[in-house]
């Protein structure tokens, strides 16, 4: 069984999926809180078998496993297991303890490690549309809230587009270069390319920047993520994100690699859009999921702007950026489940007022998270900005490096108002007690940004080999 | 590891933290948390304290380069490690640190709200500070520079003043929008030198037309925090608004931090733009020192006051740095120094004013020196230092300064040298208003004199003063080596450049 | 050793006085006070007879102060002829009004305050006359204006006197300044600021230039004016005088102490100091010349108008130095210093004999409510005669010689600015003498003026008041004659030694060779000036209303000190309270912070625009995503 | 290839603009849009069809196939998110989806 | 040409038939506009020689997709009289974007180059002497097998997703529940609430049968 090592994470994940499934239907007590678990399990086991499973190429180069994918692949498990964890309580009080939710996340998991080790069109098409169908049902999954449902129907139909502008773009590039297969489309782009194949190009990137929410294809997130119930806000703002990042990564150096002269510029654009819409509009919300969507729009123009250098260096700097970002995401989403008034959850800014008096742990965490996105060193967000800058400022990106800082003054506006609201302004929140597992994310969240500065050595190292590994 | 094996200032910087652990862990009610907080923050800073003055005597005045230090990876294949050393630049402005941090326990009795979170927030600032001045990589300079603002914005925000949030933010913002513009000067200079240890960056040459652009970004970053004209408004704000212990940090050692990173950055590793920009630099300097005390002149609040003097004290810092003479970088060196302590000196007599619950507005005060004969003591004391009274620790400085600018221009240092009646003028209105003349209010007749707790702050500061004026030479013999090497190199660095100016002008 | 017994027992004595006073007790905080300065005296006094006796002494270096580079200033004392005269006056003199002040301050509620402050000042003055390099004089240059500041705030109650404590301060400042300037100047050409070698080095230095304005000054003329600016705030000459007549505010040991004997002499104990290096500054001297002798005239005329007894004798004061710094400008340095002794000794007498008056008077001050006393106060009537006597120069009192050889000196020069100078010190001599007898008689003769309740408090005052009196009178009487022949006589050089410059050219060889009317006419202004005032205001008392009625213009002029405080006032004080309040509101309050203001405005404004984008619309964000796909391509196709 | 490729193209890209300009000019309702949706899957299955005749390649088919799985997927899920909308907002007109905005 | 002509024809209908999709009034019609649409489109996939994707066109997507969007526009009994009329105010921008938008694509087609290399690339040519329906199946369940069974999982989610979003358990008629009955004892029920005054008293929870 040579092939079956690499492949176990995802039959893990497609099998259990499935048997999760049928247990759900036949058992009956407390469905969602067993299958959830043992969700979480199976994502830790197929985290493990990834790390352990050597590089590969699968089914005649469908799908590939390098360092690269397996470092996407954990941020993912890492991701989606940290929201399913906050589900946990979060579910069941908003009366949207369906089992089916951890099974979808699964699957949607499934798709994310299918796309980042996608070595083929076909296969990146069906992994990008197994982990979208899964999101845009579990955006709806509080089928009786209007704004769940709402949420998940702009979700869906903007989503949709999207995918039809990538199938589309897939297609011209098919056609044009007469191959799906990305070392193939490497080999054929090496002398740069025709027309036809730089429109797909560009359909296909339209397509990938609106799953990581790049300006000016962000406008579904902010209205996603205030209507879609919080954990799954949360897992939108890490797992997709990593993935879809990670996509993009191995998307545009991989078959379109050496055209990096000319989707440059583009990708400079959207970051540039991006880390400026995102500290902008950002200011004035009141909503903290909201604010918490805009901000992510920004992060991921800072995670842009590595893969705007084009350089492993970039690479690696965008890598990083990622991983820290998911981190930070799931604290930031495990604090903001934690606010809940008399079985109430509630999401404006405004109801943190006097946090820092009453629960000073919840607001120490909140406010380190919070410092951490700013990129205010020690904490870990820093070194994201840190590697990006230096990688777009020694390939010479200047205009876009100052709008990156211009943007992170801004952004730092807002990212204060909350932690002024929870430590300077005066109110009693009252919040519940807050949950063991959502205590867990936090903690653990929290704890490794304010600590990474300690030991940055094995993310940074782990990153460069990543980064090397793609780049060849 | 140190030359005696054992990482002596990891310790000190870090120290502080284990208060912090030690304060999470209390248990009990809110008084007695307050009391134990209180009392194990006094105690770790003073151990800290004591170690720092066991570094000083360790510490080997005859070497300009860094000592004690300490190296480990930290940012692999970057090049960028945790580096920590200190030389004579750094050593003076790390006690300083380690000195006022007590003081500021001590002169935090007001605070009565949140004092665990409080306590913690002072000594995480401690342990930003130190490692700031410790730091001999740039990368974690820029860290431990940054990380400053974490505890300081809590403690303006939380327990500051009236407009506190405003203060804090405008604190927050244009510090880190000049740091930011730090970092990617930061980042080119790393890939300039391929790395980030300050020793290499020092010998790595710069191309001329780049230095200027570092230098404006480095002028942008230190140029807030050290609050040159014009980027010094957040400054009255911050001071103003933030409780007095947090004041006492800000004033007395944050503002450091700008005029130490030009010390240590802009004029070493950019000499040419250092040179370029001098004019500029002097420009700045002269207006602080003129413009912001007709400003100070004008304050109608005795912390908004002091704040404005702070301004026009780094001015003439500024000055002095930017001869590229001994005698006058010495004396920038030696007025921070100075100015922290005295500084320090003044906001804890407005904190006493605030204790006895008076507010610190200059005509609600007065006539207080019948009544507390030992504050206005004090208070005249560590006035007349900031004054630059010959004697005291605040003249020193001055004068070194006035000499070294003569030295480059008659007039920066004439101008300079009018600090000395503006000073003069605004603080004697300051003393005026709160010691002298009748009492404005009769309940300010029944105010008790100094406290023990205040007396054990104030003496030791005043007799800093007294010691740094009248026997200098204990810290300025520790500032020759480096200041002196630092002096050469630029010279020598600009040598081909003035040689031919020479040879143009016969 | 007795020099530094006599420089730090006041320094000891303030420190008990203040400090210790909690511990010690008020009568025990002044008569350590008291003590401390007859220990000074005494070893002052032994420190100059053994100066005299076995030549002069090495300095005593005590330890090093700042030494930055080559910026080295110890901390030491200088033992040459010209340090030893002034500590042995200055510790006399103080201790005397110590003594007297136990007296006049007795029913002061913070008498020891006032004794640490005394003592205290005594302390800088001495180090400031026995500095051995530039910084330690600028040391005790600045603790005297520091206690001079202390002193005249020493009523704090009274607004007046804060406000006159903060101008003296700050005046001072503004010479102080220049000195600054001074002594980096003085570094910067000489690379020293150490006495010995700055006077070593200061021939060789006499040519080179320095570039200011545009043009090359010699260097030593910069250095010169610098210094003197120091100078003129310090003791009080024209332009940066005004402080001085206020400074009255203080209590009137003070005034005799401070702006009589020592601190505004320390001025032109400095210029004598620096004499080698003056001397090279020929621009320098003439304008020191030209400063001092218009101070004289200028001051001497405004004192003739004055009603306060202490203002009177404070414009004298200042006139008096304009007389010094006239010695000095033409170079007769220990004619100078001659008068300065001189003069220490008569207008301490003065001060303290109008103290003594006011202290009969239930502290009045204004001379127009006096008169008729001089029987009730004898001994006071006679102490301020004989002090009259001296400042009018009538012989055989102190001034006589002093002003003397001023006015010969002056004339010996032979120069344009020279016979300016003495022009204006023959004018002064008469004003001198009028003014001060117009003061002397209203004073003590006539029918009182005095309110009733006042007239029947009027007693002697006490011995321990009285004694310092007499001490100083004999001063006053014999100091001219006794140290004439020593300090300017034939045996002048020998006696100053090395410790002040003496030119070839030097017109102190020359003060006998004027003519006649020269010698005479500055006794024959003073007697003139008598008689006048005995005119005016014993023979036809209503000539000087009537005077004052038809000069109406050149009265006020004069009552108002020329209008120096009001143009200052109108011209600096003001604008620059104004320029303050600007300087706040509009520079940093509304211009600087407007630009952050501005962009946080601008910011927010953004932020508004981008958010009413976000409208919620399905059908808006699939148009939005498809302008971006539209701009995307069209980049690649028609941009590239 | 019976048919030149370029033909094709023109009338897949024709089918993509009206699919594009269905979604965002549409007013009314949600499943016209949904319905826009499978007009631009529709377009990009004929290119691939067109692409693989014109290629002579089995890859384009086997592609489309997928295509086609995924689009009824889609619809599927589309359609049951539409339902739960409509229960909870009684409207599918698409101005009436603005609950969240700003 | 036949072929020229029936392609001609057949893309005609089909975009006449998208057009009406996009524009008619009455969403039923366009959902039967849409079939029109696909039919059309099975015809132009018959012709580039892909029968069996044809006949999937029709079967799958005009028997089960159309049918479905047909029914769920039946069953959301939605007013469409009352619908507003938006479409004209946008229309210029509208067709503005799509013009440039086609503009662009036909400059792609005027310009469109085969990769020469591409042919060689390609990595399952297609088979002469097999039938379509083979040649198709032969790749799905060999090399592709992977991504069918991924496609497998896909419809499996939109089952799960169809079911968890639309299925509701029905409450059941209201029939007795003997044991439950017998079984139910007053402290179980019934709970003393004491009353403050102006406050009121809130329920605790608990289930009541």
């Amino acid at each position: 069984m040579t092939f079956a090592t690499p492949l176990l994470p995802a039959l893990l994940l497609g099998i259990g999926g499935m048997v999760l499934l049928l247990a759900g239907v036949l058992t009956k007590r407390d469905r969602f809180t067993f299958c959830s678990l043992a969700a979480v399990a199976l994502l830790i086991l197929a985290a493990i078998a990834s790390a352990v499973a050597p590089d590969a190429v699968l089914f005649n180069g469908l799908l590939k496993t390098s360092l690269f994918t397996r470092f996407a692949d954990t941020l993912v498990y890492l991701g989606a297991a940290m929201a399913l964890i906050l589900s946990l309580d979060y579910n069941r009080r908003e009366n949207i303890a369906r089992f089916e939710y951890p099974i979808l996340v699964l699957f949607a998991v499934l798709g994310m490690i299918v796309m980042i080790s996608a070595n083929d069109l076909m296969s990146l098409y069906i992994g990008f549309e197994l982990q979208s169908l899964a999101l845009y049902i579990t955006a709806a999954i509080a089928r009786d809230s209007l704004r769940s449902t709402e949420a998940g129907l702009k979700y869906f139909v903007l989503g949709a587009l999207a995918s039809g502008l990538l199938i589309y773009g897939i297609s011209l590039v098919y056609g044009f270069a007469g191959t799906t297969n990305f070392t193939s489309l490497a080999s054929i782009l090496t002398g740069g390319a025709g027309y036809g194949t730089v429109i797909g190009i560009v359909f296909v990137l339209v397509g990938l920047a609106f799953k990581i929410s790049a300006a000016p294809f962000h406008m579904w997130t902010p209205d996603v993520y205030e209507g879609a119930p919080t954990p799954v806000t949360a897992l939108f703002g890490t797992a997709p994100k990593a993935a879809a990042m990670a996509l993009f990564l191995s998307v545009m150096l991989g078959p379109f690699g050496h055209l990096v002269a000319q989707w440059q510029s583009i990708i400079e654009i959207l970051s540039a859009i991006s880390m400026a819409l995102g500290a902008l509009a950002a200011i004035g919300q009141t909503n903290i999921k909201r604010l918490m969507a805009y901000s992510s729009i920004g992060h991921m123009g800072y995670a842009l702007m590595g893969l705007a250098a084009g350089t492993e260096a970039g690479l690696q700097a965008t890598l990083v950026y990622i991983a820290v970002y998911v981190v930070m995401s799931f604290a930031a989403f495990a604090c903001i489940i934690a606010m809940r008034r008399q079985g109430q959850a509630v999401e404006k800014i405004s109801d943190l007022a006097g946090l820092a008096s009453q629960r000073p742990g919840l607001a120490l965490a909140f406010a380190i998270i919070m410092w951490a996105m700013a990129g205010i060193p020690p904490l870990s967000g820093f070194f994201g900005k840190f590697y990006v800058f230096a990688a777009a400022l020694n390939a010479g990106l200047m205009p876009l490096v100052i709008i990156g800082v211009i943007s992170s003054i801004i952004g730092a506006f807002y990212y204060l108002r909350v932690i002024k609201v929870m430590y300077f302004d005066n109110g009693t929140p009252d919040f519940d007690a807050t949950p063991a597992g959502v205590r867990f994310v936090m903690s653990v969240g929290t704890i490794a940004t304010a600590l990474f500065v300690l030991l940055p050595g094995p993310l940074v190292v782990a990153a460069d080999a990543a980064a090397r590994a793609l780049m060849g | 590891m140190t030359q005696f094996g054992f990482p002596i200032l990891s310790v000190i910087t870090f120290l502080p933290l284990v208060g912090v652990f030690l304060l999470a862990t209390l248990q009990g009610e809110d008084a007695q948390i307050a009391g134990r907080a209180r009392l194990i923050a006094l105690v770790t800073s003073l151990i800290v304290l004591a170690l720092g003055l066991y570094l000083w005597s360790a510490f080997n005045p005859a070497l300009p380069g860094y000592q004690f230090v300490e190296t480990a990876p930290w940012l692999a294949g970057l090049n960028i490690a945790y580096r920590m050393g200190v030389d004579g630049i750094s050593l003076f402005l790390i006690l300083l640190t380690l000195f006022l941090t007590p003081i500021a326990i001590l002169a935090s009795a007001s605070i009565t709200k949140r004092v665990r979170g409080f306590f913690s927030a002072l000594l995480l600032l401690e342990t930003m500070t130190v490692g700031m001045f410790a730091a001999a990589d740039f990368v974690l300079f820029y860290i431990f520079f940054e990380a400053v603002l974490l505890p300081m914005y809590l403690i303006i925000g939380v327990w500051g003043g009236e407009r506190r949030i405003y203060a804090a933010i405008k604190f927050f913002v244009f510090t880190l929008a000049g740091s930011l513009c730090m970092l990617l000067a930061l980042v080119w200079m790393w890939r300039n030198a391929g790395s980030t240890d300050i020793v290499t960056l020092t010998h790595t040459p710069i191309p001329g037309n780049v230095q200027d652009w570092l230098f404006l970004a480095f002028l942008a970053s230190f140029g807030v925090k050290a609050a040159v004209w014009p980027l010094h408004t957040w400054l009255p704000d911050a001071y103003g608004e933030a409780p007095i212990p947090g004041t006492i940090m800000l004033a007395a050692v944050l503002s450091k931090m700008g005029a130490y990173g030009f010390l240590r950055f802009a004029v070493p590793m950019l000499p040419n733009a250092a040179a370029t920009f001098e004019p500029v630099m002097f420009t700045l300097g002269v207006v602080a020192v003129i413009y912001v005390s007709f400003v100070a002149l004008a304050q109608t609040d005795m912390k908004r006051l002091i704040a404005y003097s702070s301004v026009a004290h780094m001015g003439i810092i500024i000055i002095g740095i930017f001869t590229f003479t001994v005698e006058g970088i010495e004396g920038a060196l030696f007025q921070m120094l100075s100015h922290g302590i005295v500084i320090a000196g003044l906001f804890v007599c407005a904190g006493v004013l605030l204790s006895r619950g008076e507010g610190l507005v200059l005509s609600r005060l007065g006539g207080l020196a019948a009544r507390m004969p030992a504050f206005a003591a004090l208070l005249m004391v560590f006035s007349l230092a900031n004054l630059g009274m010959p004697g005291t620790s605040g003249f020193i400085g001055e004068i070194l300064v006035i000499v070294g600018a003569l030295k480059v221009n008659f007039w920066v240092s004439l101008l300079a040298a009018t600090g000395m009646v503006l000073g003069a003028a605004y603080m004697l209105v300051l003393l005026r208003a709160v010691l002298f003349d009748k009492f404005t209010r009769p309940e300010l007749a029944n105010l008790p004199d100094l406290k023990a707790g205040e007396y054990a702050m104030l003496l030791p500061l005043a007799a800093l003063v007294l010691w740094l004026g009248i026997y200098p030479s204990n810290f300025t013999h520790v500032f020759d080596a480096p200041v002196a090497a630092l002096v050469q190199a630029h010279t020598a660095s600009l040598m081909p450049h003035t040689a031919l100016a020479m040879v143009t002008t016969k | 050793m007795l020099t530094l017994i006599a420089v730090f027992a006041p320094l000891l004595g303030a420190v008990l006085a203040g400090v210790a006073r909690p511990f010690i007790g008020k009568h025990l905080a002044v008569g350590a006070s008291v003590l401390s300065l007859v220990v000074s005296a005494v070893a002052g006094v032994g420190t100059l007879a053994a100066g005299l006796q076995h030549g002069i002494a090495a300095p005593v270096h005590i330890t090093t102060w700042v030494s930055v580079g080559n910026f080295t200033a110890d901390w030491s004392l200088r033992q040459d002829m010209l340090s030893l005269t002034m500590v042995a006056m200055v510790s006399v003199v103080s201790m005397l009004i110590h003594v007297y002040s136990v007296g006049y301050m007795a029913h002061d509620k913070t008498m020891p305050r006032f004794f640490a402050y005394m003592s205290l000042f005594t302390f800088a003055m001495l180090m400031l006359v026995t500095a051995n390099n530039l910084l330690q004089l600028f040391f005790g240059w600045e603790g005297v204006g520091l206690v001079s500041y202390l002193l005249i705030g020493y009523w704090y109650e009274k607004p007046s006197a804060n406000a006159a404590a903060i101008k003296a301060f700050i005046v001072n400042r503004v010479g102080d300044v220049g000195f600054a300037v001074g002594i980096a100047l003085t570094y910067y050409v000489f690379g020293t600021i150490s006495f010995d070698g700055i006077f070593g080095a200061a021939a060789s230095h006499a040519g080179d230039g320095y570039r200011l304005f545009g043009t090359n000054f010699p260097v030593l003329e910069v250095v010169a004016i610098l210094l003197f600016i120091g100078a003129m705030g310090k003791s009080a000459q024209i332009f940066l005088h005004t402080w001085l007549a206020d400074a009255m505010e203080g209590p009137t040991p003070i005034s005799a102490l401070i702006h009589a004997a020592t601190m505004v002499a320390a001025g032109v104990f400095m210029i004598v100091r620096m004499s080698p290096v003056i001397d090279q500054a020929p621009v320098a001297m003439q304008f020191i010349t030209i400063i001092g002798a218009s101070t004289a005239l200028f001051a001497g005329t405004i004192g003739c108008v004055q009603n306060d007894i202490k203002r009177i004798i404070a414009y004298s004061t200042c006139s008096q130095l304009g007389y010094m710094f006239l010695a000095a400008g033409v170079g007769a340095y220990p004619v100078a210093m001659f008068h300065l002794i001189d003069h220490a000794f008569f207008k301490a007498l003065l001060f303290l004999a109008a103290g003594s008056v006011i202290h009969a008077m239930s502290d009045e001050q204004d001379i127009r409510l006096m008169g008729g006393i001089a029987r009730k106060l004898p001994v006071t009537w006679l102490m301020m005669l004989f002090g009259a006597l001296a400042l009018a120069g009538i012989w055989p009192f102190a001034g006589y010689y002093s002003k003397d050889a001023i006015l010969d000196a002056a004339y010996a020069v032979n120069s344009p600015v020279g016979y300016y100078g003495w022009a204006c010190g023959v004018i002064t001599a008469g004003l001198t003498a009028f003014y001060i007898f117009r003061l002397f008689i209203l004073t003590f003769h006539g029918t009182s003026r005095a309110p009733k309740h006042v007239l029947e408090h009027v007693h002697e005052s006490p011995l321990v008041m009285l004694a310092p009196l007499v001490v100083l009178a004999f001063g006053a009487l014999g100091s001219g004659y006794i140290l004439h022949t020593d300090f300017i006589g034939t045996n002048f050089a020998g006696f100053w030694g090395a410790s002040i410059q003496d030119p070839a050219s030097s017109p102190m060889l020359r003060l006998e060779s004027d003519p006649a009317w020269v010698a005479i006419a500055p006794l024959a202004m003073g007697i003139l000036g008598i008689a006048v005032a005995i005119l005016f205001y014993v023979l036809v008392p209503a000539l000087p209303g009537a005077l004052s009625q038809r000069f109406g213009g050149v009265y006020r002029f004069l009552l108002n000190k020329w209008y120096f405080d009001e143009v200052y006032d109108a011209l600096l004080v003001r604008p620059a309270l104004r320029l303050a309040k600007f300087a706040w509101h509009s520079g940093d309050e509304q211009f600087i912070d407007g630009i952050p203001s501005l962009l946080t405005t601008l910011t927010s404004d953004a932020s508004t625009q981008t958010v009413k984008l976000q409208t919620g619309s399905i059908a808006l964000y699939a148009f939005v995503m498809l302008i971006g796909l539209l701009g995307f391509l069209s980049l690649f196709l028609w941009v590239r | 290839m019976l048919v030149p490729l370029s033909h094709y193209l023109v009338v897949a890209g024709l089918l993509l603009v009206i699919g594009i300009f269905g979604i965002f000019m549409n007013r009314k309702n949600i499943i016209v849009i949904l319905m826009s949706i499978e007009l631009i899957l529709l377009a990009a299955n004929l290119n691939f069809v067109a692409f693989s005749g014109a290629l002579h390649d089995m890859v384009g088919q086997v592609f489309t196939m997928f295509v086609l799985t995924v689009a009824a997927a889609e619809s599927a899920i589309g359609l049951a998110i539409l339902v739960i909308y409509f229960r909870n907002r009684g409207s599918i007109e698409v101005e009436d989806v603005t609950l969240m905005k700003g | 040409m036949i072929a020229n002509l029936a392609f001609d024809f057949f893309s005609l209908i089909l975009l006449t038939s998208a057009v009406m999709v996009v524009t008619s009034r009455n969403p039923v019609h366009a959902v039967l506009f849409l079939i029109l649409a696909f039919i059309n489109a099975a015809v132009l996939f018959l012709l580039a020689g892909a029968e069996f994707l044809a006949f999937i066109l029709a079967i799958v997507y005009v028997g089960a997709v159309a049918v479905l969007f047909l029914f769920v526009v039946m069953m959301l009994d939605v007013d469409f009289a009352a619908w507003r009329e938006g479409f004209q105010r946008y229309a210029p921008i509208g067709a503005l974007v799509a013009l440039v938008l086609f503009v662009e694509l036909a400059v792609v087609v005027a310009g469109w180059t085969i990769a020469p290399a591409a042919p060689a690339a390609r990595m399952f040519p297609t088979p002469d002497n097999v039938t379509n329906t083979v040649a198709l199946g032969s790749l799905i369940y060999t090399s592709y097998l992977p991504l069918f069974q991924l496609s497998g999982i896909i419809l499996l989610v939109a089952m799960i997703g169809a079911i968890v979003l639309t299925h509701r358990d029905r409450k059941r008629a209201k029939t007795q529940n003997l044991s439950a009955q017998h079984a139910r004892r007053p402290e179980d029920t019934l709970v003393m609430v004491s009353a403050k005054l102006n406050e009121g008293a809130t329920l605790p929870e608990k289930e009541i049968l």
